[in-house]
């Protein structure tokens, strides 16, 4: 293979159709950890609850025999551990940030128990008939060339997250709970002096974030996938946190982050068969967002001494 | 029950471990397993699973339990866990020992093991990949191209696929592999495997755990074929994943469960061996599984060229390349299988 | 009775760490009244608001509001009711433009869901203009002055159109002409009938603006009163059982080696599209207090941040006792001789979870006496801060105790000990008394003139013109970066002058300037 | 008298509090382990007993748990000063895999001696670890750089770039897993203590926490770092210089990393054979937090799970429980210690019928 062959595949409507096919759970893992943050209540149990949606999606259809239902028990799923985030450090004072450890460490576990209590199997759910959601051809559109390649024929869920960013775009700049989610985050004394039900808005963030991480679960295991396999998220939770602590408020920056991470992860997966040193190759993409924020971090630095900052 | 037993002394009953790290692998340790309760049918043998998970750190610590539980064979194995076998072996010089997948070089009195020829596996396995993509069947493509995934890029894992280049060269069938370096992100595993599909291969013979699950998604949505790996993965799937499974045109075995089937019957026969067997096609070892679907798949004209080859690698006709053997030779096989054209 | 609109009865508040800040206080409140509480720093007034605005729960008592008891749990519910509040420490977001504070909480809307930031904006900006609030509601709560923040934050209040304001010293940060403005919108809401809390510690300004006063001490109340019915001295002696110095001139020392200790030649710092330090020259001498006055905003605290070594200038030099510190760290400046008082004190001043001592020795802990050669010496450190919480009688559980529960004024008594501690040449008091009560302020200004004596030489930038008057022996004005007035005495000035100096209408030539670098 | 003593074992004393609601929340814990074990289990009255008791049923049992508190001790030290100094950096979780690599190759050299040679094995991880730190120090400190982004993103590297080593450079010819070669004898550590394999490193740890005690409450580097984790501001403004106090205890933290994987791995393996994050990094965090950021804390948190780990291991063991429910006990554990507002109305009611007795005295 040579480079001919390697901008061949990188340069075709198909390539930005992958694009998109990796960075749904991405996408979702940033909105995630965004949409908690920025109430001031940081979820560091993506990773966590994206595990447990993708495994929840598989069981739940299963138990239903039936993917939407699937897909809701995984949603629910997810709102509930980031209501734990709520309980915890909300109710109970602990550290929102430890309550997400054990969260993700007790997911890692608790995934594989209830794996093995369901199937007798503790590395894949590939004896369970569970169900998936369809991919959707959109009509008309389909038809056009270059675009229809691009945005028709994804999975549902993918439909769903694009909606869901939207949705959350709107929110957080355009309404009343936006910018109440914005002041909690940013001062809980000042909002809540004004009447801001500081914990009410930032538990709905919270809802928000386990739904949305938990749709980036379940479309691995509904759709991308099939199956559930221990593990399956294999990091997704966290690169979703590094985006959204690079981006900080800014809902532009999370995008454009989570895209570039994307496409370098899409060209990682075809660089890796090339017979390049493949444990090498793998760091692309995090060495893509160190350099990143190197620059982002030494940019800002100049700028807030020349004081165009602050 | 348990009284009665122990009233007849001659009624022995066998006690056996299987130490693990855990199973549900959609690999070897699930075959392993597959082996225990082969074994457990027996009615004179009482099987304990002990998942102990990937931890090494823990392992002998575990180990030493297990040897002092008062069992009449520990079953284990594996190329991460079996020093520790090993090192409670040489501690409990007289409790008994099968290593079901041997890949140390020093060896101990106490302990029987196994080793299976993988590259032979691999041969078999590249022999039908690359004449299905040389073939005219319904999802194979004009281009000879075969893909293998590899959970990592080391040697006990690329001894499956030594042979696999090496019978692709022969037929003049280019080769691509990929390391997803991870034997749990089975998206990647779809990843990597979509874009194998779209350079043109056609087949894909997966190595590499649950990111297997990944390859034959990958193959269910473009239309193409994999190969699965060490146990019946049609089987596997056929029940729940039926679309999945249907990408499956053979596997190529481990055959672990008769491994471990075959050193019991040694322990209740009372002539327990020691050292060290290669199980190969021959013994039946690996090879081909050969189920309904594989029969109505795959045209005949090709089975009768894989049934010959199996025939000349058990006979020793072919030379099986093998990673281990020749560590250094490999990067040449290599080469010529991803240049191959 | 019927005119009664708020009615605290019994009320107890024990804080978590065993603090009892208010002890069975009973006021009420009448509809259309300006209502104001003196008490000492710690006196629990904060805590009394707090509780009726639903912050803090009250351990015991009840509230009866509009005749009806209630339990409000959090401040929606009393906005709610109608109860708003200016809190003693700014509730604003920097980031937030005013609009987006102004509105948050009680956001127009539109289309049902979004917010109506049209209206938004138009709203907020006849509301500023209402009340004569001169204020860009375009900016960002960053680029604020105090003033202008504080001006947001009685705006805030107002766009809930509360039936009951409480205002927790708003007008420490505000101009006398600002004040006056506002007291009278305050005057006008009383008469459109709101009722009014308003805490103070200039009892001045309770006298002018109150109807009747509610004084405090120790948790309790030491009664309320009709305005026309109690003194200023009356009120002090009931604030802090004894009598005040108004008047510091007995007890200024003159130094005998009079020699510059400071130099600020030239500085200016330039942004992208302004100055917002212009060619600043003056010289600070050895046993002088030298004044700032300005309105906030005009450079004051870039001008500080600059000698202290927080903010880098972009021309100019600064010498202390003839050498250049321009380029040294914030650690060297200070073991060179700079104290330094800062304006933000929960920010700056001190660390609120740590503990009073902890505190205390911040900006000199590795000084030989607490320290051995690798270890801090507790006992030292202890015995140090147990003497400086004596000798500037701060009011906490102990040196133990986490200084983030102390009231505002033995806060600023715990920063003011520290920098006092380090016996510096050269202190930078930057609104020292801010939110203090009379007898600490009193307190903290006898320690300056103290110092003062003893040869150092203080930079006193305040926006408290009275105090700025009492302390200094020297005045330069500042607006909009520059020095524009330089006062060589203070006997003759008047407030009113220097009023005008500091919104600009007058403006000294440079030849008479030039007295404040060369005097 | 009756008065005082009535005082001291009262609720309102934050020590007395503190225990009370540990020991609450652990029953608590446990009684849903039971509850689970006895949904899963025949014989649940047995195996709960055991997951109470195995780890002091054998001397080699009461081993495991000290073998497996060393390294997230170590790992929880590290990250607690980090905490400490207000950093969020969880690039431990990296100094662990990279600083294990290290250790494999300075374990691997042939140095004859068995004195200089654990000491190297230790010591150059150690050094290698704090250096590595001061990448996101480094970072933080001049460039204001997230050090959550950073350490996660270094962690995925070091993992790739340390197996990169490992295959190309340090590889054992005598096993076919992905392994380094076997450490020199002269390397290892010795067993210590009879039928348990604590070594050194038991002692190496416990003065860690002596002097990481010392460290953060006797010293002046210490208080900086409480200062500065408390209020950065102030200890700017206090003339504390962030720089220096940010490479220092990156430095320090990576250096306590770089010990923590050497000595476990030259205590329990032989050799590196990690192909993936080992996760004590992360644990270490959890130790960290449950340890309030205190030395001794980690050190009690690190024993407290992991005796309760050996203990849902040894239940687990051939029964039908997977050992997975540890994670069930572990997360509760977890939250409930650290929940300090839990039990709080209890302490409060408590605390104002005090208030105003002493009132009314
Ligand atoms: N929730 C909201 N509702 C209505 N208008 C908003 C909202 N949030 C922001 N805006 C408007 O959009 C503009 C940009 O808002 P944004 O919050 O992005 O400010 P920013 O300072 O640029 O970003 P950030 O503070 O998040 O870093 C604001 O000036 C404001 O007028
Ligand atoms: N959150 C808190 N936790 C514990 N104690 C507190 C808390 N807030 C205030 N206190 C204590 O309660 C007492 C009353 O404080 P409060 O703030 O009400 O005083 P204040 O009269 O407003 O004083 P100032 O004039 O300085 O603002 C003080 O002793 C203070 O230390
Ligand atoms: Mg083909
Ligand atoms: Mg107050």
């Amino acid at each position: 293979m040579n480079l001919a062959d390697f901008f061949a595949s990188v340069l075709t409507t198909s390539f930005v159709f992958v694009i998109i096919r990796v960075a749904v759970p991405l996408v979702c893992a940033s909105l995630s950890a965004y949409t908690a943050g920025i109430s001031g209540m940081n979820n560091i149990a993506v990773e966590g609850i994206m595990l447990m949606a993708a495994l929840m999606a598989v069981l739940g259809s299963y138990w239903t025999q039936s993917a939407w239902l699937g897909l809701l028990i995984a949603i629910l799923t997810g709102i509930v551990m980031a209501l734990m985030i709520a309980l915890f450090s909300m109710r109970l004072g602990a550290n929102p940030i430890l309550v997400g450890i054990a969260l993700n460490t007790f997911a890692t576990s608790f995934s594989i128990f209830l794996l093995y209590l369901f199937t007798k199997n503790k590395g894949s759910s590939a004896s369970l008939a569970s169900k998936i959601l369809p991919t959707v051809d959109i009509p008309i559109i389909k038809d056009i060339p270059f675009i229809g390649d691009i945005i028709s024929g994804h999975y549902v869920i993918t439909y769903l997250v694009v909606l869901a960013m939207i949705v959350i775009y709107l929110l957080i700049y355009k309404t009343p709970l936006g910018l109440r989610i914005k002041a909690a985050g940013l001062d809980q004394e000042a909002a809540r002096s004004v009447g801001v039900n500081v914990n009410r808005v930032r538990i709905i963030s919270l809802i928000i974030s386990g739904l949305i991480g938990a749709l980036g679960g379940a479309y691995i295991t509904m759709g991308y996938m099939s199956v559930f396999v221990k593990n399956i998220i294999s990091g997704r939770g966290w690169i979703g946190i590094a985006v959204a602590g690079m981006a900080g408020s800014s809902f532009p920056i999370l995008i454009i982050t989570t895209m570039l991470f994307s496409i370098f992860q899409a060209v990682t997966n075809i660089f890796l068969l090339y017979n390049l040193p493949s444990e090498l190759i793998n760091t692309i993409p995090y060495v893509a967002v160190l350099v990143g924020i190197i620059i982002f971090s030494i940019t800002e630095t100049r700028k807030r001494k020349k004081g165009e900052l602050d | 029950e348990g009284g009665e037993e122990q009233e007849q002394p001659e009624e022995k009953v066998f006690k056996v471990a299987f130490v693990l790290p855990f199973i549900g692998d959609q690999s070897y340790f699930d075959t392993v397993n597959a082996g225990r309760l082969l074994v457990e049918e027996y009615e004179n043998v009482e099987t304990t699973l002990i998942e102990a998970g990937d931890d090494t750190s823990k392992w002998d610590s575990i180990m030493t339990d297990v040897a002092e539980g008062g069992y009449d064979l520990i079953v284990s194995g594996n190329n991460t866990y079996e020093a520790h076998l090993y090192t409670a072996a040489a501690a409990y010089p007289d409790q008994k020992f099968f290593n079901f997948d041997y890949t140390k070089s020093e060896d101990l009195a106490n302990v029987y093991s196994v080793t299976y020829d993988t590259a032979e596996l691999g041969y078999v396995a590249g022999t039908l990949a690359s004449l299905i993509t040389t073939s005219d069947m319904e999802k194979a493509n004009p281009e000879k191209m075969i893909g293998v995934i590899v959970g990592m890029d080391i040697p006990a894992m690329n001894e499956f696929i030594g042979g696999f280049c090496q019978v692709a060269t022969e037929l003049g069938v280019q080769v691509v592999i990929g390391y997803p370096e991870s034997f749990a992100d089975a998206a990647k595993g779809k990843e990597m495997s979509l874009n194998m599909f779209e350079q043109g291969v056609d087949v894909i013979w997966q190595v590499a755990g649950g990111v297997g699950v990944g390859v034959f998604e990958a193959a269910a949505e473009a239309g193409r074929y994999a190969l699965g790996v060490d146990q019946d993965q049609y089987a596997q799937f056929i029940e729940s994943q039926p679309a999945l499974a249907e990408v499956i045109v053979a596997s190529m075995a481990k055959n672990c469960d008769l491994a471990v089937k075959r050193a019991v019957d040694f322990l209740i026969a009372g002539e327990y061996p020691s050292g060290v067997e290669t199980l190969g096609i021959t013994e039946n070892g690996v090879g081909l599984i050969v189920n309904d679907y594989y029969l109505e798949q795959v045209p005949e004209a090709i089975r009768t060229q894989v049934d010959e080859v199996l025939g000349k690698v058990s006979s020793g006709e072919v030379e099986v390349f093998s990673v281990l053997a020749d560590p250094d030779g490999w990067a040449a096989v290599k080469e010529a299988a991803l240049a191959a054209k | 009775m019927s005119d009664t609109i708020l009615k605290l009865d019994n009320i107890t508040k024990i804080y978590g760490n065993g603090v009892v800040a208010n002890k069975n206080v009973s006021i009420d409140l009448k509809k259309g009244e300006i209502h104001s509480i003196v008490g000492e720093n710690g006196a629990g007034k904060s805590t009394l608001m707090k509780i009726i605005f639903g912050i803090e729960n009250a351990s015991s008592g009840t509230i009866t509001y509009k005749g009806k008891e209630v339990h409000f749990s959090n401040s929606m519910e009393a906005i709610h009711a109608g109860i708003g509040m200016v809190h003693q420490h700014f509730m604003l977001i920097p980031s937030f433009t005013v609009v987006q504070s102004i509105i948050l909480g009680m956001e127009p809307i539109k289309h049902g869901i979004f917010i109506d930031m049209k209206k938004a904006l138009s709203q907020t900006k006849e509301l500023a203009k209402k009340y004569n609030f001169d204020i860009d509601v375009t900016k960002k709560i960053a680029d604020l002055s105090v003033g202008e923040k504080q001006k947001v934050e009685i705006l805030k209040t107002l766009y809930r159109d509360a039936e009951v304001i409480i205002l927790d010293e708003p007008t420490s940060v505000l101009t006398p002409q600002e004040t006056v403005n506002l007291f009278n919108e305050l005057r006008k809401f009383k008469d459109m009938g709101h009722t009014i809390v308003f805490i103070s510690h200039k009892l001045n300004e309770v006298k002018q603006i109150s109807d009747r006063i509610t004084i405090m001490r120790n948790g309790e109340s030491r009664g309320t009163y009709n305005n026309a019915d109690i003194t200023i001295e009356k009120m002090t002696d009931l604030i802090i059982d004894r009598d005040l110095i108004t008047d510091y001139s007995h007890l200024r020392k003159d130094y005998e080696n009079v020699s510059t200790v400071l130099k600020v030649d030239n500085l200016s710092i330039e942004r992208k599209t302004r100055f917002i330090l212009k060619d600043v020259s003056f010289a600070l001498k050895r046993g002088e207090i030298l004044g700032v006055a300005g309105v906030q905003g005009n450079g004051q605290a870039e001008l500080v941040r600059c000698i202290t070594g927080l903010m880098e200038q972009t021309h100019g030099k600064i010498l202390l006792a003839d050498n250049d510190i321009s380029k040294d760290s914030i650690k060297q400046r200070r073991v060179k001789g700079i104290a330094y008082i800062p304006e933000d004190r929960m920010g700056d001043g001190i660390a609120e979870q740590a503990s009073v001592s902890d505190n205390i020795i911040s900006t000199y802990y590795d000084r030989k006496d607490i320290n051995s050669r690798f270890f801090m010496l507790n006992k030292k450190i202890v015995a140090e801060a147990d003497r400086l919480i004596k000798k500037f009688s701060i009011k906490t559980q102990s040196s133990k105790t986490k200084i983030g529960s102390l009231s505002g004024g033995n806060i600023q008594k715990v920063v003011v000990a520290r920098e006092y501690n380090t016996a510096p040449s050269c202190m930078i008091a930057e609104q020292p008394t801010h939110g203090i009560d009379i007898g600490s302020a009193e307190f903290i200004h006898t320690q300056l003139i103290d110092m003062r004596n003893k040869g150092a030489g203080i930079l006193l930038v305040s926006a408290d013109l009275s105090e700025v008057m009492n302390l200094s022996d020297r005045i330069v004005v500042f607006y909009e970066g520059e020095i524009v007035g330089y006062f060589k005495s203070v006997k003759g000035v008047t407030e009113n002058e220097l009023g005008l100096y500091m919104l600009g209408v007058k403006r000294q030539t440079p030849e008479e300037l030039g007295g404040a670098l060369n005097d | 008298m009756t008065k005082k003593k009535t005082k001291k074992i009262s609720l309102t004393n934050e020590f007395v509090f503190e225990i009370v609601k540990t020991l609450i929340s652990i029953l608590i814990a446990l009684g849903l382990t039971f509850v689970v074990i006895v949904l899963l289990s025949d014989n649940p009255i047995e195996l709960f007993t055991k997951l109470l008791t195995a780890p002091v049923t054998k001397v080699r049992y009461f081993g495991n748990v000290i073998e497996m508190m060393i390294p997230i001790a170590f790992s929880g030290l590290a990250v607690s000063l980090l905490f400490r100094t207000g950093l969020f950096n969880l690039g431990i979780e990296g100094i662990y895999f990279i600083g294990g690599v290290v250790t494999a190759a300075v374990a691997c050299t042939a140095i004859d001696s068995y004195v200089l040679h654990p000491i190297l094995s230790i010591l150059i991880p150690a050094i290698v670890g704090g250096l590595l730190m001061l990448i996101p120090g480094f970072l933080k400190a001049k460039f204001n750089a997230n050090e959550l982004v950073v350490s996660l993103m270094l962690n995925s590297i070091y993992l790739g770039l340390g197996l990169f080593i490992i295959k190309n450079y340090l590889r054992g010819i005598d096993t076919s897993a992905i392994a380094s070669p076997a450490f020199q004898e002269t390397a290892m550590l010795d067993y210590i203590i009879p039928n348990t394999r604590i070594t050194i490193s038991f002692f190496l740890l416990l003065i860690a926490v002596f002097l990481v005690y010392l460290l953060l409450y006797k010293t002046r580097l210490g208080y900086s770092i409480r200062m500065t984790g408390t209020n950065m501001k102030f200890a700017l403004y206090s003339g504390m210089n962030a720089f220096t106090l940010f490479m220092l205890v990156h430095f320090i933290s990576g250096f306590l990393g770089g010990i923590g994987t050497s000595v476990e791995l030259l205590s329990l393996y032989g050799r590196f054979t990690w192909i993936v994050l080992p996760g004590l990094g992360f644990n270490g965090a959890l130790m960290a937090m449950l340890g309030r950021n205190n030395p001794v804390g980690v050190l009690i948190s690190a024993f407290f799970i992991s005796y309760l780990a050996k203990g849902a291991e040894v239940m687990a063991l051939g029964s039908d429980v997977p050992v997975e429910i540890m994670a069930i006990i572990q997360a509760v554990l977890v939250l409930l210690v650290s929940s300090q507002y839990f039990l709080r109305k209890w302490r409060e009611r408590q605390l104002l019928k005090e208030g105003t007795a002493n009132e009314l005295s």
